[in-house]
């Protein structure tokens, strides 16, 4: 009963929540509204024993992704106002063919009326294990059986951490000075920096 | 306990809505990205869901594959809009056409 | 033969191609003598060609054949059929390449290129002895044909030379799919093979109309001849000779080849659709040509009717419809090819194609005014020309099959001359209205060089045609047997009877009152 | 080397030496060339001729070289001796060496002698091959050769517009004719399996008979094949429906129109006729065609003769006239008789036109009677000459003195036989040709009446006052403005006398063989001995009707041209509109020009304008490169460059996938 | 299978991961004046890692062998020929790319970026990954690493907008298809009770009920994305566009090689029970994809949009290839692929030869005016590309079309070819006006540039391999094809 309960409450806010990240007006409140629906996600998870994932979802997600997503749009000095234009516009076509694909979706993946679904059987080597917690059950799979792919995953991140430099790091301006040289600044000496001139009058200065 | 379907279902509201979320969103890339997010949340619930359900745990490790891409994905799609609005000043997704036909 | 000959007249103008394209931007004349001696050469070799080959032989003559790959080779050989079209575009190749000589003066080494690989891949075409070789040759051609219109032709020559690339393409490409079908039925991609396979009844309806619509592109068929005479138009002399000399006689050829001895049902079927579309061809381009007032294009539409003779001859089902039919498509090479000759002698010195800015010619250039009469002559189909022959064995073949499509085609006859003699009437008769015109002067040496040889073959064709037809009487009997089980039924339906009453002039005389 | 192969090819390689020469070897040397080989060609005929008449020559054929095989279709170039081709080769080569000679006077002041030699001659090798031939093909191929030197001569002087149309005119025209033609031989291929003229005509009885279909109807096979064939001679010899081109060739040089367009090639559908006699006698609804075509054309062409002023346009349509009288004969079954008007016709009708072409080289070129008058004086031989042409085909001659002009003894046996036959059609032809002949004696002697007695009316003439440089007021009374007619030099006046020696004794010559003897013509015709005898049996009324309506045609020009002179205009008033129809030639070129020329311009314009261009381009490459451009525009304005538009496509396609595996 | 011996399976991918990592070092410290020496660095990995591609390649390789990590990644002939193509692709968008981001057309950030070359490393390492996958993990993993470096390359010129434009385009609608993907494999999942292919396969074995035929579509719509078929296509006229030339030439290649076999595995290896369910929407994806493609081609003025274009056309012949679903259908579509790639590398390599005096590129039809006479070999190969392209014998792009078409009608589906081969006409309109506008029209001369000695022997080098002589390839290519798309149709 209470699983009942627990499952639609954070259903129900996941739900509530994707619609407000669509919906809201500002950004900013678009972010929270998704590091709600993360939370209520994991929360989901945990509904069905998988803890290490509904961890990890919350904080990478709500640690990294949303955070880097809010640190963005502060970044980005926009007018949001101007933003919600054409919303309106898009709306009744969007509903239309979201109410649609749900539909379809619905009609597939429900079968409500036609008896339930069947799931599919595993093959049983990736089982889920009483003997042990979910943790060690997915740390055991990661290191041995799907160790190239956790390899794989770490060239994704470089590449995506190579992709974030390429594009956003800035070169120095070159003449610009990248550092501070506190010997060369200590060393100047007045004839270095100054010159004498001696204009003629009503010539001006010619430097 | 509560059936698969009702997870299934939660998925799809979800996908659907991550969907509905990139073109009702005409003009800010931001919540277009945040939709991507929402789609792949979906995904996530759907493997979760579905691994549980099964007993198998691969599921679970896909899910957290597909965290993984997706935080990287966050990082290069943040990335690609900070180039952009460096260019243009804006990140309205109504401005990007220069091309096209 | 101990050597390729095919080959190596294919080679020949090859090598002249890839020689003029090196030449050069400013090697306009060694272009010139390369590309004439390439084609004197190719010529030489058809010649050999000709001589060697032996009339009442083996079917297949000069066989080449090297497996290739994907189950197809690089197969050649002729028949009779294929001798004299070959034949036909290794002479007209160097009057082609004469016909250029002074006109064409931008870019020439690519120029001529275009025009030795048109000879390579026409060669290629009538010597192919298998399906998908055939096609590759058939269909190559629009490459250099499309450029010789678009970079040298006249003012509207990029609408024609899309529309020629574009409707002979569409064409074409149903052809590939049918010919897939055949070889994977057939097993082979093999023509002789093919020519004696008998395919399904239902399957040959479709292979005939996906062939039909290359051909009927090709040869062009009316209401498919929509881009000839803008092709014919803005093509440069050389290529509009070409173009009708050679490339139009492919469609015919593509009959012949495949729809009749490969689908031999489904072109009894369909002889009637032929029929009707030659009929109206003939009637409705001959009109058409009546009014032009381009002369290229007058004569562009003279060639449509003047195919549909051939249509009709080739789908009359009898030797003498096949014989004609073979026999107007040399003649109407030559003498269309001459004819546009005749246009291009002029276009040279006045640059225009308007009928009304001539006139008065046989005063100022007598001996051409000769010439353009004996093409016209020829052109409407004078006994004793190479236009005669033809029509009359193409039109007493489909007599035989159907006195009604005889009398609608014969009509051509009339047409036929009122247009072109209404042409030559405006060109080479009455006063001198136009002063530039007036001021031109007879055909130079160049031109009469081009011109005799096409006339003696157009006279040669016309008294003696039997040195055309021995080579390919052989190959039409065979066909003929071939096809002739599935002849359309003849309408004349020639039924006996009793003698007449009134048969004879019988005149009762009694004797009386003779004085 | 038989002598034929001379007589025919003489001609061809003088002409193509004339040809190419041209300038180069100059006129004299081509005219002489020309001439004489034509001579040559003239004086190895007559000794065939006579040899037939003798009877010591025999039929034969000479092969020169194969032409076509195709299949079971074969014809080879051959030329044909027999009786029949014995008077042709006559006719043609005496007329036309006579022409040849004739034409160095007549041509003197042409730059273009060389040329007009050629042609001649081109045009007498052409009908040589015609006559000559053995098969229908190489006929065809003479058929069709006179046809182009016919077309080449009209054209000859090319500068003239009128020139120009006339010999499309001829040629096109002529072309009605072939499509027969070629269809008949189709046809006979298609029954007899043969082109070749004999075996056809050994063939053809037992066809007699049998029925064919053609163009869907069910037809006696000898009816349809003969019909077509004699489509053919209709064009070639200008035959009702199919004449409008002869009068109009009269714009050629005069001796063309002597030898081409009275002598000879208009001659070859008669000969054709008789050619296939036995053919035709096998397909009586053919020849009752041929009867009535005849007949008819020859009563129509008279009528307009009547009243025309042009004086070769007089005689041209006389010519028709006569072409009448013998399909007409040839019709009612006497082939012999038709072939012997054809031989005496030749004689009398070039030397009218020769005679003409004098009096009109007398008269700087005018050709209008009008502007003619008083010229007997002035040009006493040319007059003489016309006058026994005019007699010859007035047909002056006597039945019971057994004496008569060329005309009268062909004449008359035409009309004979056609009452002989005692067919209503034939005994109707009889009557037409009565008052043709009627006709002809009246407009003949118009012709002289107006050319040679009265006063003269020269200045009125164009081209008189362009010679004199006077107009006819200056002339004032002198109605002559002072211009001297010349006789004509003896190069044009002796074919005259040797022609007007033909006009006058040919039929009494000759009437004996062509129409009585059947030995003659050795089955090379179908001699109808029966109806030769009926023709010498009809009443006598029938055999003076000719001279009677002779001399009443006479009577009438005399009262109407010299006597009264005021008649014709009283007649023009009170029957104006009998008057205009005739003398517009009964509108039959306003007719073809309406429902024939007119028409073929616009379907022209409208198939190419309309059609090509409306139609099949418009909604064939120019259509689908249309929905093409249509599409392309869609496909970019689908293509927005909005992110939301792509991805909203993704989604419909996706969902459409879906929806798809749904249903 | 031994972990050693799996990576053995591996080798090529090692070595590029292992170079892409000491290049990465190497440009850290280089930076960018090092990138022409990393570019040619990475070239001769990538060289050297196809030469080991060579001797499998011949031998043919299929079977348990070649499973490699308990059946994750598959090493048999259908991967090596694709990697083939996908490493000779690269090298020659690594060749070419100096000479473009040194010079002016490269914009205000002329001079090309050390990590460049790392990128395309990794990129075709994500690509390896991807035409080997047997397991959809991996699939995924491959075509993010692919996507993740390809996102980045076409951003790469930041200034410039139009680039930075391509890369949001490509990256938003990338991520909403592998949202698809990702959704549609994990209904394959729930519904099968596995991600190898082997188990999914066997878990799809009869009726397939609602959610693996939503599965089934779900997956093939995002793979469609990834090879740009219609409707999936819309991204690829506008990146193609806005990418940095040497970008557009390496994603009009080896991208579509990865997806292209990658798609093939798919449907063959874990959907080839189930031709019905997808056959006939892939061929009207073929058909589609040729129509629009055409249709979006015409009146381009942009030469590499309308390349773009092209590419959509071209791939709806491939999967003509694929919807006929047997042996000599993949075959076809292998020979079809190879041709394409070298027929695209040489209408780029044309295209970077485009130049000004200034190095300054010109991409649209109004600069190439009558560049027959100003530049007649750029010219007259570029005539070859695009006749072959359009498919016209004697030129390779015919035998292209032939082997795809022959494939289709001995499958039966005549009907289907003959609407193809129609529709392909539409193509050639465009593919000519290349040529119109080369040879016909008075030239521009604008085009005055030297390119470097890469270009022209690329630009040759493509010329020979599509005119007349490349048949000389055909034997061997169509032989390979055969092993490869053999090996696809073994299940292990």
């Amino acid at each position: 009963m209470i699983e009942t309960l627990a499952f639609y409450l954070f259903a129900g806010l996941v739900i509530a929540g994707g619609v407000m990240v669509i919906m809201s007006r500002n950004p900013v409140h678009s972010v929270l509204w998704l590091i709600l629906a993360f939370f209520n996600a994991a929360g989901l998870m945990v509904l069905v024993g998988a803890e290490f994932i509904a961890m990890l979802l919350v904080i990478v997600y709500v640690g990294a992704v949303a955070v880097l997503f809010l640190f963005v749009v502060m970044m980005l000095d926009i007018d949001f106002a101007a933003m919600r234009a054409g919303f309106i516009k898009n709306f009744p076509l969007g509903i239309a063919i979201a109410v649609i694909l749900l539909a379809e979706l619905g009609l597939g993946l429900g079968a409500y009326g036609a008896g339930g679904i069947e799931l599919g059987t595993a093959d049983g080597t990736a089982a889920v294990r009483s003997d042990v917690s979910n943790i060690e059950a997915i740390g055991a799979l990661l290191y041995g059986r799907y160790i190239i792919l956790f390899e794989i995953a770490g060239i994704i991140l470089l590449v995506a951490m190579i992709g974030a430099i390429v594009l956003t790091h800035r070169e120095p301006k070159p003449g610009a000075r990248g550092r501070q040289d506190i010997g060369k600044q200590i060393s100047r000496r007045p004839e270095e920096a100054t010159v004498m001139k001696n204009p003629e009058y009503g010539k001006g200065v010619e430097l | 306990m509560i059936g698969i379907e009702h997870y299934l279902v939660v998925g799809a509201i979800l996908f659907v809505l991550g969907v509905l979320g990139i073109f009702i969103n005409r003009k800010n890339v931001i919540v277009i990205l945040m939709s991507v997010e929402l789609i792949l949340l979906a995904v996530n619930i759907n493997l979760v869901a579905f691994s549980a359900f099964i007993g198998d745990l691969t599921g679970q490790i896909f899910a957290m594959f597909v965290l993984t891409v997706a935080a990287a994905e966050a990082a290069i799609g943040l990335a690609i809009l900070v180039i952009y609005y460096r260019g243009r000043g804006t990140i309205a997704v109504d401005d990007v056409n220069r091309m096209k036909g | 033969m101990d050597f390729p000959i095919l080959t190596t007249m294919m080679l020949v103008p090859l090598a002249g191609a890839i020689l003029c394209l090196f030449v050069g931007k400013d090697g306009g004349g060694a272009a010139r003598g390369i590309a004439l001696a390439a084609t004197l050469a190719t010529f030489a070799l058809g010649v050999m060609l000709w001589a060697n080959y032996e009339i009442g032989g083996a079917q297949w003559q000069f066989q080449e054949s090297y497996d290739l790959f994907a189950g197809f080779s690089y197969a050649l050989g002729i028949d009779g059929i294929s001798l004299m079209l070959i034949m036909l575009s290794v002479f007209l190749m160097p009057i082609c390449i004469l016909a250029s000589w002074e006109s064409i003066q931008k870019r020439v080494g690519e120029y001529m290129a275009a025009f030795l690989f048109m000879e390579v891949l026409m060669i290629g075409t009538f010597a192919a002895q298998d399906l998908f070789l055939f096609y590759i040759f058939f269909e190559a051609g629009l490459i250099p044909m499309y450029l010789i219109i678009g970079v040298w032709g006249g003012d509207n020559r990029i609408y024609a030379s899309y529309k020629f690339f574009l409707y002979t393409l569409f064409g074409s490409v149903l052809m590939l799919i049918a010919m897939f079908w055949m070889t994977a039925t057939a097993g082979t991609s093999d023509i002789p093979t093919l020519m004696q396979y008998d395919f399904a009844p239902e399957a040959q309806t479709w292979l005939w109309l996906a062939f039909f619509a290359s051909f009927a592109v090709k040869v062009p068929m009316w209401p498919f001849h929509t881009w000839l005479p803008d092709a014919h138009v803005q093509a440069p002399t050389a290529g509009s000779v070409i173009l009708a000399g050679v490339l139009l006689k492919l469609g015919g050829y593509g009959f012949i080849r495949f729809s009749l001895p490969m689908f031999p049902d489904a072109s009894a079927d369909f002889a009637w659709f032929v029929f009707i579309l030659s009929m109206i061809a003939v009637i409705y381009t001959s009109l058409v040509a009546l009014v032009q007032s381009d002369m290229k294009k007058l004569i562009a539409y003279s060639s449509v009717a003047h195919m549909a003779i051939v249509t009709v001859g080739l789908f009359a089902y009898n030797v003498q419809g096949l014989e004609g039919a073979m026999l107007i498509m040399l003649s109407h090479g030559l003498v269309s090819g001459a004819l546009f000759l005749c246009v291009g002698v002029i276009y040279d010195r006045l640059h225009t194609r308007e009928i009304e800015r001539y006139g008065g010619l046989s005063i100022n250039m007598p001996y051409y005014a000769v010439f353009f009469l004996l093409f016209t002559m020829a052109s409407i189909g004078l006994p004793g020309t190479s236009g005669f022959v033809g029509e009359f064995l193409s039109l007493a073949g489909i007599y035989q099959t159907s006195s009604l499509v005889a009398l609608i085609c014969t009509t051509g006859i009339i047409l036929g001359a009122a247009y072109m003699l209404y042409l030559y009437r405006r060109v080479a008769f009455g006063g001198q209205v136009n002063e530039d015109a007036a001021a031109m002067g007879d055909i130079r040496p160049r031109e009469w060089a081009m011109m005799v040889p096409i006339a003696a073959v157009v006279l040669w064709m016309g008294v003696y045609p039997e040195s055309f037809l021995a080579p390919m009487r052989a190959d039409i009997a065979v066909l003929d047997a071939h096809i002739s089980a599935s002849a359309p039924a003849s309408d004349a339906d020639l039924a006996a009877g009793s003698p007449r009453e009134a048969a004879a002039n019988a005149v009762e005389f009694d004797g009386e009152g003779e004085h | 080397m038989d002598t034929i192969l001379i007589i025919v090819f003489a001609p061809l390689l003088a002409a193509i030496i004339a040809g190419l020469g041209n300038r180069a070897l100059g006129n004299v040397v081509t005219k002489s060339i020309t001439t004489g080989a034509l001579f040559l060609s003239a004086a190895l005929s007559w000794p065939i001729f006579l040899g037939f008449l003798s009877g010591s020559e025999t039929a034969h054929v000479v092969p020169v070289l194969k032409w076509v095989q195709s299949g079971s279709m074969s014809f080879d170039w051959a030329l044909r001796v027999d009786a029949l081709t014995a008077v042709m080769l006559v006719v043609i080569n005496t007329v036309s060496a006579l022409v040849h000679l004739y034409s160095w006077g007549y041509m003197e002041e042409d730059p273009d002698q060389p040329r007009f030699f050629a042609y001649l001659s081109l045009f007498t090798f052409a009908m040589l091959m015609l006559v000559t031939a053995d098969n229908l093909v190489q006929m065809f191929f003479g058929w069709e050769g006179v046809g182009l030197a016919s077309y080449l001569l009209i054209g000859f002087w090319f500068k003239k517009p009128t020139a120009g149309a006339a010999a499309i005119k001829a040629f096109v025209v002529n072309r009605v004719g072939d499509l027969g033609f070629m269809l008949g031989i189709f046809g006979t291929f298609v029954v007899f399996q043969t082109t070749s003229i004999p075996e056809i005509l050994d063939a053809a009885p037992a066809m007699s008979g049998s029925t064919i279909t053609f163009l869907g109807m069910r037809l006696y096979t000898m009816d349809i094949l003969c019909i077509l064939l004699f489509i053919g001679a209709m064009g070639k010899s200008a035959q009702l429906g199919l004449h409008t081109w002869l009068p109009d060739a009269m714009e050629g040089p005069t001796p063309v129109s002597a030898l081409i367009h009275a002598a000879t090639m208009v001659t070859a559908g008669v000969f054709m006729l008789c050619r296939l006699s036995p053919m035709f006698e096998t397909a009586p609804t053919a020849l009752m065609i041929v009867t009535v075509v005849g007949a008819a054309t020859c009563f129509f062409a008279a009528t307009i003769g009547t009243t025309q002023w042009d004086i070769k346009r007089v005689i041209a349509y006389s010519t028709c006239s006569q072409l009448g009288y013998m399909f007409f004969a040839a019709g009612v079954g006497a082939y012999n008789v038709a072939m012997f008007h054809l031989f005496t016709h030749a004689f009398f009708k070039a030397l009218l036109f020769l005679g003409a072409g004098s009096v009109i080289h007398a008269m700087h070129h005018e050709q209008d009677m009008r502007y003619y008058g008083g010229l007997r004086k002035k040009i006493p031989y040319t007059f003489a000459a016309m006058l026994m042409g005019t007699l010859a085909i007035t047909g002056l001659g006597v039945y019971h003195l057994g004496i008569g002009f060329a005309g009268f003894w062909s004449k008359d046996a035409v009309l004979e036989v056609a009452f002989a036959r005692g067919t209503e059609i034939s005994v109707m032809s009889f009557w037409l040709g009565v008052i043709a002949a009627l006709l002809t004696s009246f407009y003949s002697w118009r012709l002289m009446f107006l050319t040679f007695w009265g006063k003269p009316r020269w200045i009125e003439s164009e081209h008189i006052q362009h010679s004199v440089h006077k107009t006819p007021a200056e002339a004032g009374e002198d109605t002559t403005g002072g211009y001297h007619p010349h006789e004509s030099p003896l190069s044009m006046m002796l074919p005259l006398l040797l022609l007007s020696i033909g006009a006058v004794f040919a039929g009494q010559v000759f009437a004996p063989s062509f129409l009585d003897d059947a030995a003659f013509w050795a089955g090379s015709i179908f001699y109808n001995e029966n109806l030769m005898h009926a023709m010498h049996a009809v009443p006598y009324w029938v055999k003076y009707s000719a001279l009677m309506v002779m001399v009443i045609g006479f009577a009438g020009a005399y009262l109407a041209y010299i006597a009264k002179p005021d008649i014709p205009a009283k007649f023009v008033g009170s029957f104006g509109w009998l008057h205009k129809f005739v003398f517009n030639k009964w509108y039959f070129d306003e007719l073809y020009d309406r429902i024939f020329v007119k028409p073929a311009f616009w379907f022209g314009r409208q198939f190419w304008k309309l059609g090509d261009i409306g139609t099949i381009d418009r909604f064939g490459p120019n259509g689908a490169a249309w929905i093409v451009a249509r599409g392309s525009a869609a496909a970019k304005t689908i293509q927005s460059g909005y992110l939301y538009t792509y991805a909203l496509i993704m989604l419909l396609g996706l969902i459409a996938a879906v929806t798809y595996v749904l249903l | 299978m031994d972990f050693v011996a799996s990576l053995v399976l591996v080798t090529p991918e090692l070595q590029l991961t292992a170079a892409g990592l000491v290049l990465l070092l190497v440009a850290a410290w280089g930076g960018d004046k090092a990138a022409r020496g990393i570019a040619i660095a990475a070239a001769a990995v990538f060289f050297v890692a196809g030469l080991q591609l060579i001797g499998p390649l011949h031998t043919g390789a299929d079977g348990p062998d070649t499973l490699g990590f308990g059946g994750l990644l598959k090493v048999d002939s259908f991967a090596l020929f694709a990697k083939a193509l996908i490493y000779l692709a690269a090298i020659a968008c690594l060749v070419v790319a100096p000479g473009f981001f040194n010079s002016a057309a490269a914009g205000e950030e002329r001079g090309m970026r050390a990590e460049y070359p790392v990128l395309i490393l990794f990129a075709a390492l994500g690509m390896s990954i991807m035409v080997s996958a047997n397991d959809f993990m991996t699939l995924y993993l491959g075509l993010e690493l692919n996507s993740l470096a390809s996102y980045v390359l076409a951003s790469i010129l930041r200034k410039d907008q139009r680039s930075a434009e391509a890369g949001l385009k490509y990256f938003v609608l990338g991520a909403l298809a592998s949202g698809i993907l990702l959704y549609g494999m994990s209904l394959l999942y729930g519904f099968t009770g596995g991600t190898d292919f082997a188990s999914v396969r066997a878990g799809l074995e009869g009726d397939l009920s609602l959610g693996q035929l939503f599965g089934l579509i779900f997956v093939m719509a995002g793979l469609a994305f990834k090879i740009a078929a219609v409707p999936f296509h819309m991204w690829t006229p506008d990146v193609y566009e806005g990418a940095p030339t040497p970008v557009t030439m390496f994603f009009s290649t080896a991208p579509k090689v990865a997806a292209v076999a990658l798609t093939a595995r798919v449907v063959f290896e874990v959907f080839g029970g189930q031709v019905s369910a997808w056959q006939q929407i892939v061929m009207f994806t073929a058909l589609a994809s040729i129509v629009f493609g055409a249709l979006g081609a015409i009146g381009q003025e942009n030469l590499k949009r309308l390349l773009a274009y092209s590419s959509i056309n071209n791939i709806g012949f491939i999967l003509l290839g694929l919807a006929v679903a047997n042996v000599a259908g993949a075959s076809a579509m292998l020979v079809y692929l190879f041709i394409y790639v070298v027929m695209s590398l040489g209408s780029f390599t044309a295209l970077l030869m485009l130049r000004s005096e200034d190095g300054d590129l010109y991409e649209t039809f109004g600069d190439i005016r009558g560049l027959a006479v100003t530049r007649p070999v750029i010219a007259w190969t570029l005539l070859i590309q695009m006749f072959s392209l359009a498919g016209i014998p004697p030129l390779l792009g015919f035998y292209s079309k032939f082997v795809i078409f022959d494939a289709v009608v001995k499958a039966d589906l005549v009907a289907f070819a003959a609407i193809a081969i129609a529709a392909s006409v539409i193509g050639a309109f465009y593919y000519i006006k290349f040529v119109k506008v080369m040879f016909f029209d008075e030239p521009a001369g604008v085009v005055t540039g030297k390119s470097g000695t890469a270009h022209w022997v690329l630009l040759i080098l493509t010329a020979v391999i599509v005119s007349p002589l490349g048949y000389l390839l055909t034997p061997s290519l169509t032989d390979l094809a055969d092993k490869a798309a053999a090996a696809l149709f073994i299940t292990v």
